[in-house]
Formats: structure tokens, C-alpha cells, sequence
């Protein structure tokens, strides 16, 4: 689709702003839970949509396979870490008030913020995983 | 790498997350400018800022474009939906070849696409000099053809 | 000034919801696939367009209206460039009968786009 | 020890951290080891979880501190504890055997991902089990069902693939039937935790979206259940999944549907609303007793074995369902016990399944010829664990047979009480099938096969084992079991 | 009392030392005559204990023995009871008969897999055993399986089609019947009278309306398959293909005995003669036995298959005590239990005297025996001794059993049923007589033609039979002890 | 007056949805799910103001994105047979 | 008026639900092509979404809310919800996309009677 001049340049223009709506989601998303689901799929969609344009191959240079497998892996961990974080400061599972002593809210926006975080990270490795294997193997 | 189109872009980026924010805290401010470097960073990778993907040149003088092209959005879509509602479905679908005068990909783009926001017209293939028009309504076509979209669009690029 | 607001907005999501039905019966009505794209414009500009504009009255200025002019500017972004994907797509399958590029088919100018 | 404290939500968070771990681990056989480590660990944590369960009664543990309507609680009962005991202790004994078999039978670019697919499922197994929160549930169940679909696809079979997409669209229809369940309960109640839900729906009998409600989530959980007649995606599923995923899902897979019915009949609908008002007895009866007669029928036909143990594996699950309809309590304990013994019988039928084709390549009526004298011990499993789901006297299947029967008779449904085990005859015709092939028949081939290895071999005999021992001593399975249906209330 | 002074100690070992000797036959498998030498050891030792056993009774108190516990309030246990006591003497006596037999006819009829015949026949020994000191229903369940599964080997022994056909005969109906109806009853009396122990009187007696009782009563009576009422007796023709040994324990040790021991013993101790003999369905299931009864001497008559006539004479005596215990008086037990014992060592005799025919001349039509009282006067005449037995005539044992379920049934009410006796005892005759007939009177001719040979069996095998055929004389001589055991036993 | 809205731009999905479920050509089904897209962009932006909940808004952005992309993806998947690069 | 709008949307809303659960199924029994019967899976899902957001009409819905200062968090949202499940969906339409792939490396076709056909011939016939 290269030839494709206005899908082109809109998406050139569109790409890195879609990249920071999903960190701005990503990043806003502590004030009720499930702001890394959308981080992520906007995340992966950012990159979904420049592979569909420009191709698979100019994608992986931007972004190597094996960085989106260990993406997939590493926001598990880091979700489940944080959960196991908060059991080694004292408190229960996933309880994050204990990040911060002083200021168990404080502790809890950083709790979820990471959590989330992870989220996100997986949501979006996921994707662009399945769409590069999707897309590099399949013709109709 | 750090050319004056970059920082323009992380400058519009970083503009849009204090305006998303709305919060002057600063752990968020701190948070956007990483998040903005980011995308910067990803988006030098995938090698889209440059004069297509981040037109900044333009975007003064788009000012004075776009209200015009809003008017003539409005004027449009009345003028579709009379057509499309009147009982006998008042249309005259014809295709024609609309020059174009632009000189850069992105001044092309935006001729193109204003074709296309204002109903009743479709841009169906771009070329260096034309513009390959679909419209509902001969009228539409004819209007096109005065040329005055396309010297606006010309202008925003900055006349020579 | 609240109550003329109010009708104001009230005003636009109706013409707004206006457009977006007589896209919709464009879309049933026109005859074919290219006179169907003007009426999808309809939706996209004048319908999205007036909704967003009678959301944004309501809203006041805050965070809602800075995401609701998001996403105006993205509808007006990608909008015409989706609709000129599926109308090159279409002059390329030879569905526009009255093509005037004769050689579209013999290779002697690829259209850019 | 303070992380003692912590174990309702270790059970789920280890698997849970150690599948990525395990995705990162670049060599298949490290990332074995650490599964087994995993699995062990999981197994050792369900264990001390029961003992508590049994010693301290009902274990409810909040995650995040936050008290049970605002945040997602864990909660640990008999059943739960049971469930989790079975979903890891099978994990636990099949995991070893699990490198050598899928040595052959997944393909070689999977096998780097097969421990950590394997210890999604289990995550969300043991979640499913744990929670006390309704949509959590969901959540997991789609844990569960995404990686038990990929577990499938992963076999080398081709066939693998369309089995693993028909198991991806009937198992999603399922799940979402249970969403819309459980949101039609949560617009009635307003909550999502269960215990909430049961307090908040006394008197809500005629609501027309709690019925509703109670309609979606038994078809859904019927599906996740390979209940007849919306058992459709098993057959494939376990015949061309490679067979040590098989072994793991014939013990634990559908048996999650059946645990996500009763809980939800038990412990938040109801058994007044479920049984009095709704009547679904007369869809798990009907259907429980179709669905033993019609998998063992068809098993009968069958000369993939494979295939044959997951057509029987639709009749077992009829049986679990007819006692759920029952809704007395020895047809409970019935339900519930059949529910942990026939993950043995079927885990450790499958392993051998896996041993056979490891050595011969396939596992059909031809490779089993003669089999009694080249693989004399595992076919000696083949047999106790046949006969256990035969339900022979001594073995784990007479237990959940016998409570089902009495079961039925006390309901008064003498003709059920025949039925069953007059179903359970035919088990007799498609074990003996084989055992007479595998005896009176002499290989065709002259091949020198060897026994099944000792990673295999030593799981598929303590499964076995564990037919007989715990068909003679039953104080583990029926006094957990009893102790699960007074806690859920039944029938009084 | 001390562990092992106490008869509960005795008792396990009756179940223990047959198990032992199977092990040690396994064991000793390549050394025929040691091996042949364990078993008669294990035989020995086997009737000294279960002598002592009986000893102990008869001086004191019935102590029990819990095995295990398998399901709640009702474990596995071992007592001893008259009649039990009665069953157990005869089948371990039986035993080390049928081992001497079987020596000499293993080997001279040059059989295959010895090792195997002999540890599985001393298993089925074992679970004999356990059938007759079952102390409970669910125990006397678990040994019925056990013995059918353990002799399944043993009439499949020559491996051929023929026998793998009869094989899935007897497994399905043994197992058919036992599973579909057996276990049915066994839970439903559990249903209804909350404990499976044999009690003087019974259990259910005031525990169940008349229909129930009738119901359970009809699902004993056909689902104890090895009792063989018609029509679930195609089992017993069908296994003759097995070794004479093997007809020998099916028809006179063990399994057929087992059948109707436990029917007289449920009968006795589970319905109590008061309830049973106020039944609707007494009399319509003691039509079906009588029915049985006269139709199996009827076709016993037109068999020409020397076996094929002595397994349908066996379904009809063995509904003689189907009959007696349906006529519920302490004379008709008396007759029952009597019967077992006097039809044991008649058509033991019987039998062995076939094989001996069969190892010695490969005749086994009763056409062909012609003139063969020349050839075999000591096995013939021992035929006829076993024959006249069978039909009650003096001076042989088989007038006792007779006598007694004569008089039940006469003053039980039931006349009719001495019509059946009577006719009965006529086609006796008629099918048993001429085959004696024929060997003495009649000279051989045929294709047989020419001077006959004296053709005698191996000694092992004449002794055998001579010692079952003084036993036919003994137990007419000295009826007493057994008659005082089981007046101890019945009615309450 | 947010209701009102929404049951119009139902009433034109569902005009749109004939236009999708009669074709004829593949382009004319893109296009209709195309429309249908911004239809429904609007359709949760408006439901997000009903019952007051602005995070429909970021909701509504995602899907305006999904949309396009499932656009493009949907034309050069039925153009070219795939989605990446040219096999 | 207020009544009438939530009346009638609630209820276009549940029927749209019905309508939607109905056609996705129907596709996914009736269509051999495998892309269709996950496009009929994915309609099948947007049943969910429609349920989902019907909640926020009916009153007595709204889930409890946590005290301010106590906690900063409720309860899970209906929003919350759909979002997941939209997660879930997307997952499981890429899993299934995904596993056609494969489906058409092996058996060269995605027509499920095509597929059916490819295997007849090893299928196991009865011994
Ligand atoms: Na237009
Ligand atoms: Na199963």
C-alpha cells in the first residue's frame, strides 16, 4: 500500500499521537481500574495500523520481535510482582496502601499505576504479537 | 536525529498531554515529558517525522484554511442531504479530473481530503497534478473545477 | 444564558442525529457504491460534527470537551482518508463506469494514491 | 508463618508470575524443571489450604485489604479446597511425564511455550476455583479457556487445529453465556461477590432477568461441561490435543464446568430457586442420563482410544451432572466425588494413552494388540483404572457410583438408579474391548517396544494407585465432599 | 480374646492365605511341582483355617473384623455366620480336591499357561472366602465382583475365539446382572434401611412398603447372575469351554454356590422370612425359579454335549435353591444350605469324571460314550454315583437336601411346589441315568468300533473323584453335623 | 435529549446495517461498516453522557481508532489477500 | 418523558442484545467459512457489550461506592466490565484468527467442509 499517499501521511501524522493517547491513558487510568486494557490495545493499535500501511518489515525494525515477546511476559511479572511486593512489605495480596506508609492512597496510586502498567504492557505485546504472526504468515 | 522537526513534534505532543492531563501535578508532568520522549523515540524508529507525517510547516496558515473549509462542509451537507432526501433522489453522479496545483505530498493530501470532508465530492485517486473527483451532483464538479479550493489549499502551502 | 445553551446544543444534536439518519437512508437510497460514499460523508462530518459541537455545549470547558474535539479532529483526519481508500480500492476493482483513464489497466501512470 | 496467611492468594499469583517467567526461559528443559517446581509448590499450598479448610472451616481472604463488597475476595470452603486439590495435584503428578510426552505429539515450535501455556491454564484453574467474585470468575475461566485452547492447537496432529478452533468458538460461546449470566445477576443485586449476591436475591424468585439469568449460566456452564447435547467440541478437542494435555483436561477441564454450576446453584442462586422454582432438574436429569448412555455408546465404536476415552469422558460427565440435578445430598457427595475420581481414572487412562503413543506411535486398536505382554505395567494401569471407571468394587468409581444410585433412590427415581448403572455397563463393553485386544491378542508387528519410561510410567501407577486406594479408604474424598454439601446447604 | 486367637483373626487369614498362595505360585512359576505343591499346601492350610474358624463357633461368640472402611457407616468386614461357615468348609474342602484333579488333568491334557491357572483359581478361592464371611452386604458385593473378575481368566484360559466369546458372555451377564441390578438392590436396602448387616430377621422388615421389598427382592434374585434363574443363565453353558478344573469350581466350589449362598443368605438375613414369605412378588419370583427348574432339565435332556447337559442340570438344581430360599421357613434354609453342599459334591463328581473322559478318550458327546464302562469302570461308576446324588436317591447325600426342601415347601404351604420337585426329580433321571446306562449296558460302536482298551486317567484325578464320590456317600451317612450348623443359623 | 439522539443514530445504524447486510459488492459492506463505526463512536459518546460516565469518551476514541484500522486492514486484506508484506 | 426514553432504550437495548446473540449464532451454525463463523462469534460477544450497558439504565444498578478517604476505588463499573470483556473478545478473535493460519498452512483451504473432507480418508474408521 505504499503507493497509497493519503492513507500514508495520515497515518504518519496519526501514529505518534495515538502512541501518546495510549500512555496518557496508561498513565491516567489509577482513578478506577482498567486503564491499561485500553493503554494497551491503543498501544498495539498505533502499531498495527503502521504495519498495515507500511508493512511488516519497516515494523520490526521499529519495534523487534523479541521486544513484543518479552513484553507479553514481562507486564505479567510485573503485575504479579507488585502483588507479591505488597505481601513482602506486610500487607495482603495486591494491597498496595502499603507502599507508602505515611500515605496509604498515595501507596495505592502507585500500586495500581504499576499494575496497570503491567497490564498494558502485556495487553499490547499481546496484540502486536498475534497481528505479526497473523499478519506474516497469512494470504488468502 | 534531533532536527527541528522532532522537537516541534515532541513540543505538539507534550502541548496535547498537559491539555489531556488538565492536572498541574508533577509527577504527571514529569510522567509526560518520558512518555512524550517515547514516543518520539518510537516514532523516529518507524521514520515518520518528516514533512508528510508532521506537516508543521503548514499548520499557521492552515488557521485561515480551515473555517473556509468548514463553510463549505456545512454548504455541502445541506446540499447532499436536500438531494438525497428530495422523493426523486435529485442526483447526477459524474467523474472528472480536477488539477491540482499543489507542490508538496502534504499539501496534496489536505486538497484531497477537503475534496472528500465536503460531501457531495470524493477525491478517488491522487496524481502529481490532478485529482481524480467522483461527485453526486455535476453542480458539485463544476463548483470544483472554479479552482478555488485548490489556490486555497495552494496558499496554505505558501505561494511562491 | 443556561436554557439558550440548552437549546442551542439541543438544536445541534438533533441536526446532527438529522444527518446521521439521512446518511443512513443514502446508504439504502443512492443507486451505487460511489454515490453511497457521499452519503457516508454525511455522517462523518455534518452528523459527527454536529453531535460532538451539541456535546461539547454541555459539557463546558473541561476535560470532556478537549477529549470530544479529539475526537472531531480524528474523525476529520481519518475519515476522508478512509473513504478515499474504499473509493481508489473501488476505481482500481473497475467498479466507476464512466472512468475517464482509458489506460487505467495498461500501466502507463500508476496513480500515486 | 505470616505467608501462610497469604496463601489463598499465593495459590493463584505463583502460577500466575511463573508462567511469564517460564515464557522467558529460553530451553524447553529448563522451563520443564521450573513447571514441576511450580506445580509442586501449587500442589503443597492446596494441601496446607485443605488442612486449614478442614481444621478452621471457611477461609475468606481479601485481596488488597479491601473488604469483601468493594474489593474481589478469595474464598477457600470444602469444595473450593477439594477443586483445588485435584486441579494442582493432577498438575503436580502429570507434569513430569509431560516432556516426554509431548516429545513427539506438539509441534516443535510450541514446546518452547507449552510449560508456560500449561501453567496459564492452571492459574486459571485455581482462580476459577477461588474467587468468591463473580466476574473474576469469568476472567479466569478466560484465562483458563485461552490457554487450553492453544494448549490444544498445539498438537502436531493437524487435526489439532480445526478441533482447537471448534473448542475456541463453543467454549466462547459458553463463557459468554456466563457473563451475561452473571450480569443479569449483578443488575439485579447491584454487587458482584457471590456471598452478596446470594444475601441480596432472597425474594427476587420472580424476577424475570434472575431467571434469565439462571438460564444463561447453566447452558454456558453446560457447554464448559460438555454436557449432552452441547458436548460437540470435546470429542476432537481431547482426541487430536497432544495426550498429556489431554490427561490434564480429562481430569480437570470439564470438571470446572461442573464446579462453576454448583457454586452457582449452591452457593448463589439457591437450591429453592435452581431446583424449586426453575425445575432445572429436569434439564441436568434428562440430559445427564442421555448424555452416559450416549458417550458410552459411542465409545463403543470407537478405534481411536483416544477418541474413545473422550466420548467416555461425556458419559462421566452426565453422571456428574445427574447428581447435581438430584439435588439431594448423597447425589451431591456423588457429583462431587465423581468429580475428583474420574480426574483420576481419565488422568491416568490418558497417560497411558501418551506412554502408547510414545512408543508405538499412535494409539489405536492395532497399537494396543498384544499390548499386554510389551508393556505389561502400563497396561496393568490401563486396567486398574478401567475397571475404576467401570466401577468395579474397590475402585474410586464404585464410591461416586454407589452415592449416585443412593442418591437416586432416595430421590425416588428407582428407574434412574437403573439407568446408571445400567449406562455404566457399557463402560464395561469398551474397557473390555481393549483389555481383550491388548491380552488375547498378539502384536502384529515384530518390533521390540520397551516399557513405558519411568517419568511416565510412575504418575500414570499413582493415579492408578489412587483409584484403588481411595475407592477403599474414602475418609479423603467422601468425608471432604459430605463436609462440602452441608457447607453448601443441600437440601435440608 | 487375642488378635489372632479370636476367629476374626482366622477369618482374615482364610481371604489372606489363598492371595499368599497366588503370590507364591507367581513365585514358584518355574518349578511346576513345588509350584503344584504350594497350591496344595496353600489348600490345606486354607481348610485348617476355616476348620478352626469353625471350631470357634461353635464354642463362642461371632467376633467381626473390619477390613476398611470404603463409604461411611459401612466398611468392609469379615463375620461368620452358620450358613457362611457351611459354604466356606465346602469350597475350601472342595479346593484341595479340584487341585489334585487339576494336577493330573493340566497336565495331561498338556495346557498352557498352568502358572496363571493356578494363581487366578487361588485367587477366586480367596474371594469365595470372602463371600462366605462377608459380614455385610456391600463386603459379600465387593468379593461377588472380585470372584468374577478373578475367574474370568480361568474360562478364557485356552485363548481361542470360542473362549474369548464365552469370556464376554460371562463377564457381561456376571458383571451386567451384578452392576445393573445387584448393586441397585444393595443401595436401595441401604436407602431404606440406613445399614447393610446381616441380622437374624433381617433389616428391612418395617423399614419398606410391600412393593419396595417385592422390587428390591426381584432385583436380588435376578441380579445375582450367578444363581443363574433364567434367563440370565446363558453365562454357565457358555463357560464350558474352560478347563474341567475350572467347570468344577464354576459349577460345584465356588461361583454358582456364591450365587445362591448369597441369595439365601439375603433372603435370611436381609429380608427376614416373615417379610419375603408375605410377598406378591414371592410367588411370581418363585415361578420364574421353578419355571427355571423344569425348562433346564427339559433342555438339559435334548444336550448331546456331555458338559453342555451337566451346566444345564446345574441351572436347574441351583433354582432348587433359589426356590428355597424364596419358600422363607428355617426348613427351607435348612434345605437350601444342605443342597449347596450335597449339589456340590454330586456335580463335582460328575465333572470330573467328564474331563477325565475327555483327557482319556477326547469324547465329550454323550452319543459317543457307549461301552465306555468297559473302558473306565472306576470313572463311570463314579458318574453314576454323582448322578444318582444329583437325583436324590439313597444311599447318597442329595436325598437329605431334597427331603428337607420337600418338607418346607409342604408345610410352608407351598404344594405346588412339591409338583415341581417331583417332576423334576423324573427329568433328573431322565437326563443324568442314561448317560451310566449307556457306558455299562450298551457296547461301543460307532466309528469307535474295535476292542476297547482300558483307558483310566492320571491317579491325581481317579483320586479326586473317588474322594468326592464318598463324600456323596458320607454326607448321607453323617448329615448331622452339617444339619446342627445350620439349625443354628436362619430364623432368629 | 441524549436518548433522543440515541435512538435516532440507532434508527440510521440499522438503515445502515440493510446497506451492509445486502452488499452487493465488498466495498460497499466495507464502507457501510465504516459509517457504522462513526455511528457507533457517536453512539457511546452520547451513551457516556447519559449515564454521566466520561470514560466512555476514551472508549468512543478507541473505537474511532479501531475503526480505521479495521478499514484499512479490511480493504488491503480483500485487495491484495494479505496483510502484511507481499508473500 | 424522562420514563419513556429509558423505556425504550433499555428495551431497543435488550432486544438488541437477543437480536445480535440470535444472528451470531446462526452465523457461526450456518456458515462453513471459518473467517465467518469468528465474525459470527465476534457479533455473538457484542451481545455481552449491549447486556452490559443496559445495567447502567436500571436503576439500583450502580454499584456500591466506596467511602471518600476510606478508599479512592469502587467497586468495578459497568464500564470496567465491558472493557474487560471487549479485552477478552479481542483476544479470543485474535487466538482464533491466528489458529486459521495455521489451519490454512496445513489443510491449504478455510472452508470447514473442505477441512472435513482433507481428513476423511485418515479418519478412523471402525476397526
Ligand atoms: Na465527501
Ligand atoms: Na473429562
Amino acid at each position: 500500500m505504499n503507493e497509497h499517499l493519503i492513507v500514508r501521511v495520515v497515518t504518519k501524522m496519526l501514529v505518534p499521537f495515538v502512541l501518546l493517547f495510549a500512555l496518557y491513558v496508561q498513565m491516567h487510568g489509577d482513578f478506577g481500574p482498567g486503564g491499561g486494557f485500553q493503554a494497551g490495545v491503543i498501544f498495539a493499535a498505533a502499531f498495527i495500523v503502521y504495519a498495515i500501511v507500511f508493512g511488516i518489515r519497516p515494523t520490526i525494525r521499529a519495534m523487534p520481535v523479541g521486544v513484543v515477546a518479552a513484553m507479553v511476559s514481562l507486564g505479567v511479572i510485573l503485575y504479579a510482582g507488585v502483588g507479591f511486593a505488597a505481601l513482602l512489605a506486610g500487607g495482603s495480596f495486591l494491597d498496595y496502601s502499603v507502599f507508602d506508609p505515611h500515605d496509604p492512597v498515595r501507596g495505592q496510586h502507585l500500586g495500581i499505576l504499576l499494575v496497570e502498567l503491567g497490564v498494558g504492557i502485556t495487553v499490547s505485546g499481546v496484540l502486536m504479537a498475534i497481528f505479526l504472526t497473523f499478519a506474516e504468515r497469512y494470504s488468502r | 536525529m534531533l532536527s527541528g522537526r522532532t522537537v516541534s513534534l515532541f513540543l505538539v505532543l507534550y502541548g496535547t498531554w498537559l491539555l489531556l492531563s488538565g492536572i498541574w501535578e508533577p509527577f504527571l508532568m514529569i510522567v509526560g515529558v518520558i512518555a512524550c520522549c517515547l514516543v518520539v523515540v518510537l516514532a523516529h524508529r518507524m521514520a515518520v517525522i518528516d514533512e508528510e507525517g508532521h506537516p508543521i510547516h503548514l499548520a499557521l496558515r492552515a488557521l485561515l484554511y480551515v473555517p473556509w473549509l468548514f463553510w463549505q462542509i456545512a454548504l455541502s451537507n445541506v446540499g447532499v442531504a436536500r438531494r438525497v432526501l428530495s422523493p426523486r433522489l435529485n442526483i447526477d453522479p459524474a467523474s472528472a479530473m480536477v488539477p491540482a496545483s499543489q507542490r508538496s505530498n502534504a499539501g496534496l493530501v489536505a486538497f484531497a481530503n477537503s475534496i472528500t470532508l465536503t460531501p457531495g465530492t470524493v477525491s478517488l485517486s491522487v496524481y502529481s497534478d490532478r485529482i481524480h473527483v467522483h461527485a453526486l451532483h455535476r453542480a458539485s464538479l463544476d463548483e470544483l473545477l472554479n479552482g478555488e479550493m485548490d489556490r486555497r489549499v495552494r496558499r496554505m502551502e505558501g505561494e511562491v | 444564558m443556561s436554557l439558550a445553551l440548552d437549546i442551542l446544543s439541543w438544536t445541534m444534536m438533533f441536526g446532527g442525529s438529522f444527518f446521521m439518519v439521512t446518511s443512513g437512508i443514502g446508504m439504502v437510497r443512492l443507486p451505487d457504491l460511489f454515490a453511497r460514499l457521499h452519503s457516508a460523508g454525511l455522517a462523518d462530518t455534518g452528523g459527527a460534527a454536529l453531535l460532538l459541537l451539541g456535546m461539547i455545549l454541555q459539557a463546558g470547558f473541561t476535560l470532556v470537551t478537549v477529549k470530544l474535539l479529539l475526537i472531531g479532529l480524528f474523525i476529520f483526519l481519518t475519515a476522508p482518508a478512509a473513504s478515499h481508500a474504499v473509493a481508489h480500492a473501488a476505481l482500481i476493482g473497475g467498479l466507476l463506469a464512466d472512468d475517464p483513464d482509458e489506460n487505467r489497466r495498461s500501466n502507463d501512470e500508476a496513480p500515486r494514491g | 508463618m505470616r505467608l501462610l496467611e497469604h496463601l489463598p492468594a499465593l495459590i493463584v499469583a505463583v502460577p500466575m508470575i511463573a508462567a511469564p517467567i517460564c515464557a522467558l526461559l529460553l530451553r524447553t528443559r529448563v522451563s520443564y524443571w521450573f513447571a514441576i517446581g511450580v506445580a509442586w509448590v501449587t500442589f503443597a499450598m492446596s494441601l496446607v489450604l485443605m488442612d486449614r479448610v478442614l481444621s478452621e472451616g471457611v477461609i475468606v481472604y481479601a485481596l488488597g485489604g479491601w473488604a469483601p463488597p468493594w474489593g474481589i475476595v478469595y474464598v477457600v470452603d470444602p469444595l473450593s479446597a477439594m477443586m483445588l486439590v485435584l486441579v494442582s495435584g493432577m498438575a503436580a503428578i502429570i507434569m513430569p511425564g509431560t516432556l516426554l510426552g509431548i516429545g513427539s505429539e506438539v509441534v516443535r515450535r510450541a514446546k518452547r511455550f507449552f510449560f508456560a501455556v500449561v501453567l496459564l491454564v492452571l492459574t486459571g484453574m485455581l482462580g476459577i476455583v477461588i474467587t468468591g467474585d463473580a466476574f473474576n470468575l469469568y476472567v479466569f475461566l478466560e484465562i483458563a479457556s485461552l490457554a487450553s485452547y492453544a494448549l490444544v492447537a498445539m498438537g502436531s496432529d493437524r487435526r489439532s487445529l480445526p478441533a482447537a478452533l471448534n473448542y475456541l468458538i463453543q467454549g466462547t460461546i459458553g463463557a459468554t453465556f456466563i457473563l451475561i449470566g452473571i450480569g443479569l445477576i449483578y443488575m439485579v443485586t447491584g454487587t458482584l461477590n457471590m456471598a452478596d449476591m446470594a444475601g441480596r436475591l432472597q425474594g427476587l424468585e420472580d424476577s424475570r432477568p434472575l431467571q434469565a439469568a439462571l438460564a444463561f449460566i447453566l447452558v454456558g456452564a453446560a457447554i464448559k461441561f460438555a454436557l449432552f447435547p452441547v458436548h460437540a467440541w470435546l470429542p476432537n478437542a481431547y482426541t487430536h490435543a497432544p495426550s498429556m494435555v489431554s490427561a490434564f483436561f480429562g481430569a480437570t477441564a470439564t470438571k470446572l464446568g461442573a464446579y462453576i454450576l454448583i457454586r452457582f446453584i449452591y452457593s448463589v442462586f439457591g437450591d429453592d430457586f435452581a431446583f424449586g422454582h426453575m425445575a432445572i432438574a429436569w434439564v441436568l436429569i434428562p440430559a445427564g442420563i442421555a448424555g452416559a448412555f450416549m458417550g458410552s455408546l459411542v465409545a463403543i465404536w470407537q478405534n481411536d482410544l483416544k477418541r474413545m476415552l473422550a466420548y467416555s469422558s461425556i458419559a462421566q460427565v452426565g453422571y456428574i451432572a445427574l447428581g447435581i440435578g438430584l439435588d439431594n445430598q448423597d447425589g451431591l457427595i456423588g457429583a462431587i466425588v465423581h468429580i475428583f475420581n474420574h480426574g483420576l481414572m481419565k488422568g491416568a487412562l490418558f497417560m497411558v494413552m501418551a506412554a502408547v503413543i510414545l512408543r508405538l506411535g499412535g494409539a489405536t486398536m492395532a497399537e494396543f494388540r498384544g499390548l499386554g505382554r510389551r508393556m505389561p505395567l502400563t497396561m496393568a494401569c490401563f486396567v486398574v483404572a478401567g475397571l475404576s471407571l467401570i466401577g468395579v468394587p474397590l475402585t474410586v468409581g464404585f464410591i461416586s457410583k454407589w452415592y449416585l444410585v443412593l442418591g437416586a433412590i432416595e430421590a425416588g427415581l428407582w428407574p434412574i438408579a437403573v439407568l446408571v448403572v445400567a449406562s455404566s455397563l457399557l463402560a464395561i463393553v469398551y474397557m473390555w474391548r481393549v483389555i481383550e485386544v491388548a491380552y488375547f491378542e498378539t502384536a502384529t508387528d515384530t518390533h521390540a517396544i520397551r516399557e513405558a519410561p519411568l517419568q511416565l510410567l510412575l504418575p500414570t501407577a499413582a493415579l492408578a494407585l489412587l483409584c484403588v486406594l481411595l475407592g477403599i479408604s474414602t475418609e479423603f474424598t467422601v468425608e471432604i465432599a459430605s463436609r462440602a454439601v452441608v457447607f453448601l446447604d443441600v437440601g435440608l | 480374646m487375642s488378635a489372632l486367637g479370636s476367629n476374626g483373626g482366622f477369618m482374615l487369614l482364610a481371604v489372606a492365605i489363598p492371595l499368599f498362595g497366588a503370590i507364591a505360585i507367581v513365585l514358584l512359576r518355574r518349578w511346576p511341582n513345588v509350584r503344584e505343591a504350594a497350591t496344595l499346601i496353600t489348600g490345606v492350610a486354607l481348610f485348617v483355617d476355616v476348620a478352626l474358624i469353625a471350631c470357634a463357633l461353635q464354642s463362642g461368640p461371632v467376633s467381626r473384623l473390619v477390613l476398611a472402611e470404603p463409604i461411611v457407616g459401612l466398611p468392609l468386614e469379615l463375620a461368620v455366620e452358620p450358613l457362611g461357615m457351611l459354604f466356606a468348609l465346602v469350597a475350601s474342602g472342595l479346593w484341595i480336591v479340584t487341585s489334585i484333579y487339576a494336577i493330573g488333568y493340566m497336565r495331561a491334557h498338556h495346557e498352557m499357561n498352568q502358572t496363571r491357572f493356578y494363581a487366578f483359581f487361588a485367587i477366586a478361592i480367596a474371594a469365595t472366602m470372602g463371600i462366605a464371611l462377608a459380614g455385610n452386604l456391600l463386603t459379600l458385593f465387593v468379593f461377588y465382583e472380585a470372584l468374577t473378575l478373578s475367574t474370568f481368566p480361568l474360562v478364557t484360559h485356552s485363548g481361542t475365539s470360542e473362549a474369548k466369546r464365552a469370556g464376554r458372555t460371562y463377564l457381561g451377564i456376571l458383571l451386567g446382572t451384578s452392576i445393573g441390578l445387584f448393586l441397585v438392590a444393595i443401595v436401595g436396602t441401604y436407602a431404606f434401611a440406613g445399614t447393610l448387616e446381616f441380622r437374624s430377621g433381617g433389616i428391612l422388615d418395617g423399614k419398606v412398603t410391600g412393593g419396595v421389598a417385592g422390587l428390591l427382592l426381584a432385583l436380588y434374585a435376578f441380579g445375582i447372575g450367578k444363581a443363574a434363574v433364567m434367563p440370565f443363565h446363558r453365562w454357565l453353558p457358555a463357560a464350558m469351554v474352560a478347563p474341567t478344573p475350572v467347570s468344577a469350581l464354576l459349577h460345584a466350589v465356588a461361583v454358582v454356590k456364591a450365587g445362591v449362598f448369597s441369595l439365601l443368605k439375603i433372603v435370611t438375613y436381609i429380608f427376614g422370612f416373615d417379610l419375603v414369605s408375605g410377598l406378591d412378588a414371592t410367588v411370581a419370583l418363585q415361578i420364574a425359579a421353578a419355571f427355571t427348574v423344569i425348562a433346564a432339565s427339559l433342555i438339559a435332556i435334548t444336550q448331546d454335549d456331555l458338559k453342555a447337559r451337566l451346566a444345564y442340570s446345574t441351572v436347574s438344581q441351583l433354582s432348587y435353591i433359589v426356590l428355597a430360599a424364596l419358600i422363607a421357613d428355617p426348613a427351607g434354609f435348612l434345605g437350601g444350605g444342605l443342597h449347596i453342599a450335597t449339589h456340590a459334591f454330586g456335580k463335582i463328581t460328575l465333572f470330573f469324571c467328564a474331563g477325565a473322559i475327555l483327557v482319556a478318550t477326547h469324547k465329550t458327546r454323550v452319543s459317543e460314550l457307549d461301552g465306555l464302562g468297559r473302558a473306565m469302570p472306576w470313572t463311570m461308576a463314579a458318574f453314576l454315583i454323582g448322578s444318582l446324588s444329583i437325583i436324590g436317591l439313597p444311599p447318597f447325600a442329595g436325598l437329605w437336601s431334597k427331603f428337607y426342601l420337600i418338607e418346607g415347601a409342604w408345610f410352608g404351604g407351598n404344594a405346588w411346589l412339591v409338583a415341581i420337585f417331583a417332576v423334576s426329580t423324573l427329568l433328573n433321571i431322565f437326563y443324568l441315568l442314561p448317560i451310566p446306562f449307556r457306558a455299562f449296558f450298551r457296547p461301543a460302536g460307532g466309528h469307535a468300533a474295535g476292542p476297547v482298551a482300558r483307558r483310566e486317567v492320571p491317579l491325581t484325578c481317579l483320586v479326586a473323584i473317588g474322594i468326592t464320590s464318598l463324600g456323596c456317600l458320607a454326607l448321607f451317612l453323617f448329615p448331622d453335623p452339617i444339619l446342627d450348623l445350620l439349625s443354628r443359623g436362619g430364623a432368629p | 435529549m441524549f436518548g433522543t439522539a440515541i435512538i435516532l443514530i440507532l434508527i440510521a445504524t440499522a438503515l445502515v446495517l440493510i446497506r451492509a447486510v445486502r452488499g452487493p459488492t465488498p466495498y460497499d459492506r466495507i464502507l457501510a461498516v465504516n459509517v457504522l463505526g462513526t455511528m457507533t463512536v457517536m453512539l457511546i459518546a452520547l451513551a457516556g453522557f447519559l449515564v454521566d460516565r466520561p470514560a466512555f469518551l476514551d472508549l468512543s476514541l478507541v473505537y474511532a481508532l479501531l475503526n480505521f484500522i479495521g478499514t484499512l486492514a479490511a480493504l488491503k486484506f480483500f485487495k491484495h489477500g494479505y496483510l502484511g508484506d507481499a508473500p | 418523558m424522562m420514563e419513556l426514553y429509558e423505556f425504550v432504550i433499555g428495551h431497543a437495548i435488550q432486544w438488541g442484545a437477543v437480536a445480535l446473540l440470535v444472528i451470531g449464532l446462526y452465523i457461526m451454525m450456518t456458515r462453513h467459512n471459518l473467517i465467518k463463523k469468528v465474525v459470527g462469534l465476534n457479533i455473538f460477544q457484542t451481545a455481552v457489550f449491549l447486556v452490559y450497558i443496559q445495567m447502567s439504565y436500571v436503576t439500583g444498578a450502580t454499584a456500591p461506592i466506596a467511602k471518600a478517604g476510606q478508599t479512592l476505588y469502587s467497586n468495578p463499573l459497568p464500564h470496567v466490565l465491558i472493557l474487560t470483556a471487549i479485552v477478552v473478545s479481542v483476544s479470543v478473535s485474535s487466538l482464533a484468527l491466528a489458529l486459521i493460519v495455521r489451519i490454512r498452512e496445513s489443510y491449504g483451504s478455510i472452508e470447514e467442509d473442505e477441512i472435513v473432507d482433507l481428513d476423511a480418508p485418515k479418519t478412523d474408521a471402525v476397526a
